[in-house]
């Protein structure tokens, strides 16, 4: 409850200083929500973004074999820079259809 | 081009009347429904999840990339979301060409991609339980897209 | 099984209810339509002519060799005949299976086989004429049918 | 006139031993109807009748290398034989869909 209240205004004191991440299907259902943010980081990749949300939610490394990652909309590599502010999900294996 | 996903139910007149014109000889229309029955269990309803803004971009990708591989003169994709009942529709397309053979080909392909590209997700429920299902066709099991960052 | 040859327009929405089960997971639709030209040619507008008792009965068969050939849950062929302005839908199938890619290899399939065998005659009308059209896929320009008397 | 009022008549005292000939499309504009009765011939197959009919109406001759026919309702070849009684259509290269 402290917590939470602290993350939001570190939020909102610091607009573009974090990174949203976003949850869906099997992944949301094992976190229990659907949507976080992490504070930001200079050099952050998809790939550190995750490895610090992996650290503070041990209950998805199970995920991240079959992960993809979409930056703000669209697919990338792991690799790729995340710049501050930035949308950044988690996608399983899709089965639309 | 109609690019839709929502909770609401899918419409066939409306997808066929977006991609008709008088040039088009050709309009294939592919239904993917909930089946009462999947890898020999008896399934009671489907859910799906997506994200939404996401899957639109996507689908929209995939349709101007069919309309230029398969010269298709217009495209209709749409996927519905949240609880689906036996025998309900969760992807209608429909696609318009001049002839024949391209509206199948075309048709066939969008259907492919949007299964391996597509961020929509489908739990399945049964009497005694229920999962999420890791689409074996997804890109996600199998290799990273083309053109990623 | 719905089967018809009809002065009437035809309904999408009756074929697609006519093939659903809640055993398909896949239901394909083809239109085929009036187009506004053909081999460079303006068209104004269609007349069909048909041996209408003849062609349901050709329908029927092919649609039953489409179910075995496909494993296709059902067929609904439905043509119409006498005069069609254009982007009016002459030829009407849809067909149900398990899974998409029967639907869509056996909804192509039966289009192609109807264009060989079913007994209709399609007129084409210009500004400045108008000829019987006589179809280069027909089986009576290419070889006799099989199994024939 | 006289001619139609005869060959009705005919029609009507021998039933059944008349071949109905349809014709459609091309060939029903060329003729100028979609249906007519020969007299039977004992022995007859669709070649045969169609030698008759070509005879009596010179103006089909030039369809006939691309016809096909259906014996009451059914494709047949040109040896078929055709009982009296029986519907021949003459079914020129089709082309709906």
């Amino acid at each position: 409850m402290g917590l939470a209240r602290k993350r939001q205004r570190h939020v909102g004191y610091n607009q573009g200083v974090s990174v949203t991440i976003l949850f869906f299907a099997s992944i949301a259902d094992a976190l229990g929500h659907r949507r976080l943010e992490l504070p930001s980081a200079p050099g952050d990749t998809v790939e550190s973004v995750c490895d610090r949300l992996m650290t503070a939610h041990p209950q998805l490394e199970r995920f991240r074999p079959t992960l993809l990652f979409a930056l703000d909309e669209e697919y990338v590599k792991p690799s790729a820079p995340v710049p501050a502010g930035a949308t950044l999900a988690l996608i399983p294996p899709v089965s639309g259809g | 081009m109609l690019i839709r996903v929502t909770e609401a139910p899918l419409d066939i007149a409306e997808a066929v009347a977006a991609v008709e014109t008088n040039a088009a000889g050709a309009v294939n229309v592919f239904l993917g429904n909930v089946r009462d029955n999947n890898l020999g269990r008896r399934v009671d309803h489907l859910v799906y999840d997506a994200y939404p803004s996401m899957a639109e971009k996507v689908m929209r990708e995939i349709a101007e990339e069919a309309k230029a591989r398969f010269g298709l003169l217009d495209c209709a994709v749409l996927h519905r979301t949240g609880r689906l009942e036996l025998g309900e529709t969760s992807l209608l397309i429909a696609v318009s060409s001049g002839h024949r053979a391209e509206s199948f080909e075309g048709g066939h392909w969008l259907v492919n991609q949007i299964k391996k590209r597509v961020p929509v997700w489908k739990k399945e429920v049964w009497e005694d339980g229920e999962a999420w299902i890791e689409g074996p066709e997804s890109m996600g099991l199998q290799q990273a897209p083309a053109g990623m960052r």
